[in-house]
């Protein structure tokens, strides 16, 4: 075990933090709509053009074709400069870009993995479904061949950035008298084609980046199906493994800088709970402690996951116990600051901003991408091998 | 000794329930645009006409002369369905000016002609008395001219409209709050904590709002646990969504009973023994009220954690309302010391 | 609603009060083995004699024939006096008892009754099994019909007091051909019958009072089948419904007491986190305002489930409740207890005294008497209607 | 980077694991007498026999010489099997005399022919300093004429048979446990916080006991729940005991990727940069330790309880490690400061 960078990785991450302390935009990222797009693909056309776009993607489609520790390093120095968060371009870059390169035909690829790095479309997400949920394979949205086209009808939900992006990794079901995971396709979908309608769904915090999506008689072009048809739930679990990776190490030193700025605001103001400041008092400074030290173990295992990755040579189950872990303290960290703000806590801080509306926000970590209990289910079973 | 509610007591609960249930139900908010009022005035006239706010006070001060056990039962069924904190600052309200001798302000308010908002010290150091300095924050001034603040050492009603206040958005959007800063403000009406111990009335009467939360939120979970199918299987089935569920129980058992036996308490043996059990129920209820909010998110999934789905206005109310009494966990020092 | 007690009742609970005062045994009752039998049977007598034993029991059979208000009433000033814990006369009095006046005929009740209201005899529970554990209803012991007698074999488990029980409430299969709950009776089995091997099981927090219990064709007259036979189960949810009741309060007060006990041993001490008393901890203080606030309602639990069970005729699932809230609360304290104890938490108490001790004993209170999982169950499928 | 043990490190971890095994197994403590010593001077001198004590010990002190890494790796196997108290003490009381130039006394321990006792404060006022005072208890005083009582301020080594010692009952029934009180004891060897910070290294080894105990509750709660039957059904199907399980399996995950990541700290970036990263591990093993010992009580049920079966010996000695490193939530403090 060690913690040593080699000499290439060093000169790599000097690199990389000088690139984005000059370039990291100065303006706060819009938390929504078609400004936060435009500010998004924007960024990622700054990032390509200098060539940080697709660190570990290869070379041949305009990545750097770089190791996962880059990718990490990228990651970790990205997060210190307080770059903005990936957004309308995350699906693009972070799910359907690496789901493309392993899965997809040459055609494909040549023509999508480009657009995405260069920010000139976005992608978004078509897997859920208000009947599914974390039944995924349960999907009920159909497909049915029709000469060369696929005829797609059915519905969509928690699909973030729908409204605004161009290319959407879309699950139908294309054989519905087979085990449920065997008739499942994973196809590309052009979201201007006619028949989608999307809807955007206000959320608990405010904010409308999760939409529905309506497929009626939807014409898709059997070249678009990436794999083979009702292959998909093969492609699908690629491109779930991907989810996050090396990325959770941008959100796990984005919860850190928060502890520290809630450490800082109960130094300054008094405790809700007694007198003196709130660091003072010692339940208060106590939790304080314990999520740090939680997120200090979160970076830990973070490492760990890639250093077992780079033997095994793709993500294990191991990514529900990161999931688990990063929903629960950052949960517990926003618990704290409402706790901490007291009365200010019943004023609702803006999109983004301050601590309510994040601590609202914090409610979806244990329940999107795979509730906790699912997740508890992942691990039991596949993990430690626990009858299902 | 029986802590299962009596017939005429069942009543009460069953007339405020139906009428929330069919005038004011939690599913309102959902048609309501942001910025909107929590109530129009038919609505609040409604209320009043009902006599809700003087329900618990004395006949003498133009009450109906009910017991604080009327008052609790009454405020579970508000509270099931994230009714409005308009009223709790008006039965405060009514209470103070009633205690101060402020008879014509107490009709006023009686009447619903004016309501009153429900101030709370922004920083812990301010402290009630006849006049007032520090900066607080006000929920409900959209339609209040009055305001009550409420601590261990008393209960103030005082003016809003010469103050200035800065209006802040709230985490219940309908909810209008406003922050100010008092400055050697005069209050209208004093009522010291010796006197009658209205801190100990609003402790009470908005645990009894977190407990018809923590019911409701857990009777959603049930139901939706019932019906929701997942893997082939109605989820309910399932023990992590089960046990969940009857954890929400237990802290609803918990804070419930308590509440009742805590009001019964002060009814009928005085405020000295009821403190320590108020404190508790204070503690029990917003631990409820919060807890199930959030777990009744948990089960619902996705969809809970929408603003189309009631459950996120439970878990707002439920901490606004452990604000409106200064922190429930506060009260922990009063079961020690 | 109201909290008001009956001019009898306050009479009553006076002459208790009056009496308990004068009669409370002032040597600690010792904590297991022949001499705690014997203490035990001798505090039961002197309450028999007078006229203390059996408050709810009819008083053909030697009881009071009391509602269950005083029955509440003398439990209620039983733990305020500092009376000690029933043990071995506990299964006779709580369990065997009412089941007996319930379902058992009249010789049976004739015959056994009054020998243990007076305290003669002590009775065991024989229901757990080794394979079963919280699913009782699988249990395998089996009893044969010869003749006149039933020949039994198998084996119990946690049978608290085995050693020195007279009787015991045994559990047989006496038809292992139809669905596990129809074939089970529930028998008198007299302790000194051939063929029965006690050996105590040690238990974490040291003392023996749990056994293992083996039956080698052991043979019971058919005469001590309780209700019919195969009509078992029956008969054990009405023993399982007593199980505590009423008795649930003097638990409760005990457990205020240590609370206060505690309370003051932390305005005591220095506190084990940092300087100062425990008391002056935020953290620690506020976790003894949690338990107290915690106990109240526990208090307020019971007596809801009194009043519910006096007009319904008798207890419900509700039980339940009681029991996992219990457990919760105690442990709590006890974990409690030890944080505040700091480095003497490592030290073992004695038998009953202290707190490490107590604190081992109760991890066995969301175990024994079905676990917190299996409560879990029973709350969400008996009170919240969920599915199976 | 690679927090993945290479294939000397593998090495170390199955040489300690296969010989307390085989050696040392937790089993044995079923068959020990009450009052039985924890080590039988056969068995200590087999620990002794394998270098064990000054694995960490750098050469010119005596030591096999290699790092911290390598020492909690060991300690790790040693406490799957809640092995020796006694091998931490004499590890961290060769590292004091070593430092304190008392190589005699160094080499006397790491022969085994002393052991040394660990001492810990009775109350929190006490520090450690080159003349003692105050009240201590010690762990393993059976067979040792030394101790060794180590903080913030320092650590010394002090003689123990001029002490009048009284016995207690200890937790673990095996471990013997003594109080004094200890007037201007003169220390044998004392070491300033300053020049080598023994107490984080005590710290660190403890935590990697508590990880062991930690993943070994996670073990045997998992075999058993693939092999116990009820309801017709293996528990382990169980979401009540699977999601415990897993619960578990996240707790190990979060203190040993987290002990990794601070031994290496220790070992390559120094003292400085460690501490707050062994405070986090501290905190998070213990609580480790402590809860998946529950857990593991709680799973199995009735049998969980018993002293028959291991369970209960790492509760216990989750606890006492817990406080042989003068708790581990005191950390917590300075992860904030």
């Amino acid at each position: 075990m060690d913690l040593d960078f080699t000499q290439t990785e060093k000169l790599f991450r000097e690199q990389v933090a000088a690139w984005l302390h000059e370039n990291v935009p100065k303006e706060p990222r819009p938390y929504e709509g078609d400004v936060s797009r435009a500010f998004d693909v924007a960024w990622q056309r700054k990032m390509y053009d200098a060539g940080w776009a697709g660190i570990a993607w290869p070379s041949e489609f305009g990545g750097r074709g770089l190791a996962t520790m880059q990718q990490l390093i990228w990651y970790e120095e990205y997060a210190k400069a307080g770059a903005p968060w990936a957004g309308n371009v995350f699906v693009g870059i972070n799910l359907a870009g690496p789901t493309l390169i392993l899965e997809a035909n040459e055609d494909q690829k040549a023509f999508h993995l480009p657009k995405i790095l260069r920010g000139e479309v976005t992608w978004c997400q078509g897997f859920s479904e208000p009947s599914a949920g974390s039944d995924l394979a349960s999907l009920r949205t159909r497909a049915v061949i029709d000469g060369d086209h696929l005829v797609v009808n059915g519905q969509k939900i928690w699909t973030s950035f729908g409204s605004h992006a161009q290319y959407q990794m879309l699950l139908v079901r294309t054989n519905p008298d087979v085990p449920k995971h065997k008739g499942i396709s994973w196809v590309i979908c052009d979201m201007s084609t006619p028949g989608i309608t999307v809807r955007p769904i206000e959320i608990m915090s405010g904010g409308h980046h999760f939409c529905e999506i309506f497929y009626d008689d939807v014409r898709i072009p059997l070249s678009n199906v990436v794999g083979k048809i009702n292959d998909g739930w093969r492609v699908t679990m690629a491109t779930l493994s991907f989810e996050r990776g090396t990325a959770f190490m941008a959100d796990c030193i984005e919860l850190e800088k928060k502890i520290v700025e809630l450490t800082e605001h109960a130094r300054m103001h008094s405790s809700p709970l007694g007198s003196g400041k709130a660091i003072d008092d010692d339940e208060i400074r106590r939790r304080l402690g314990q999520v740090r030290a939680e997120s200090s173990a979160l970076r830990s295992i973070i490492l760990a996951a890639i250093s077992r990755n780079e033997s095994t040579g793709k993500p294990g189950p191991e990514s529900s116990i990161v999931r688990l872990h990063f929903s629960q303290v950052q949960q517990r960290v926003f618990k704290l600051a409402m706790d901490i703000l007291g009365p200010a806590q019943t004023i609702m801080s803006e999109l983004g901003q301050g601590w309510s509306q994040p601590y609202l926000r914090s409610y979806a970590s244990s329940i999107a991408g795979g509730t906790a209990q699912v997740q508890r289910n992942i691990i039991g079973e596949r993990i430690l091998g626990l009858p299902k | 000794m029986n802590l299962q509610p009596n017939s005429d007591e069942v009543q009460i609960i069953d007339a405020v329930a139906s009428f929330m249930a069919e005038q004011l139900p939690v599913s309102r908010y959902r048609d309501l645009t942001e910025g909107a009022a929590q109530l129009t005035p038919e609505e609040w006239q409604k209320v009043v006409d009902l006599g809700w706010i003087g329900l618990g006070l004395e006949e003498q001060h133009g009450g109906l002369g009910c017991s604080v056990v009327e008052e609790i039962l009454m405020f579970r069924e508000v509270g099931r369905q994230v009714g409005p904190l308009a009223l709790l600052g008006s039965v405060i309200g009514a209470r103070v000016a009633a205690l101060a001798g402020q008879s014509e302000l107490r009709d006023s308010i009686l009447s619903g002609k004016e309501r009153v908002a429900i101030a709370i010290p922004a920083e812990v150091s301010m402290s009630a008395a006849s006049r007032l300095d520090g900066a607080i924050q006000l929920f409900g001034t959209d339609s209040a001219c009055y305001a009550v603040l409420v601590d261990q050492n008393g209960a103030v009603l005082f003016e809003t409209d010469s103050l200035l206040l800065s209006k802040v958005p709230c985490l219940e959007r309908h909810l209008s709050l406003a922050t100010a800063t008092l400055k050697q403000h005069t209050a209208i009406a004093y009522v010291e904590g010796a006197l009658d111990p209205v801190a100990v009335r609003l402790t009470i009467l908005a645990s009894a709002m977190q407990v018809g939360g923590a019911e409701a939120t857990r009777d959603m979970s049930v139901a939706y646990a019932k019906e929701r199918q997942q893997f082939g299987q109605l989820i309910g089935s399932f023990q992590a969504i089960k046990h969940i569920c009857a954890d929400m129980a237990v802290r609803c058992e918990e804070a419930c009973t308590q509440l009742f036996y805590s009001s019964l308490c002060l009814r009928d043996r005085g405020i000295v023994e009821a403190r320590r059990e108020i404190a508790a129920t204070a503690f029990l209820a917003a631990r409820a009220g919060i807890e199930n909010a959030a777990a009744n998110i948990q089960v619902h999934g996705g969809i809970g954690m929408t603003a189309e789905l009631a459950a996120h206005w439970y878990l707002k109310r439920a901490h606004v309302l452990d604000q409106v009494i200064g922190n429930s966990r506060r009260q922990l020092d009063l079961l020690v010391i």
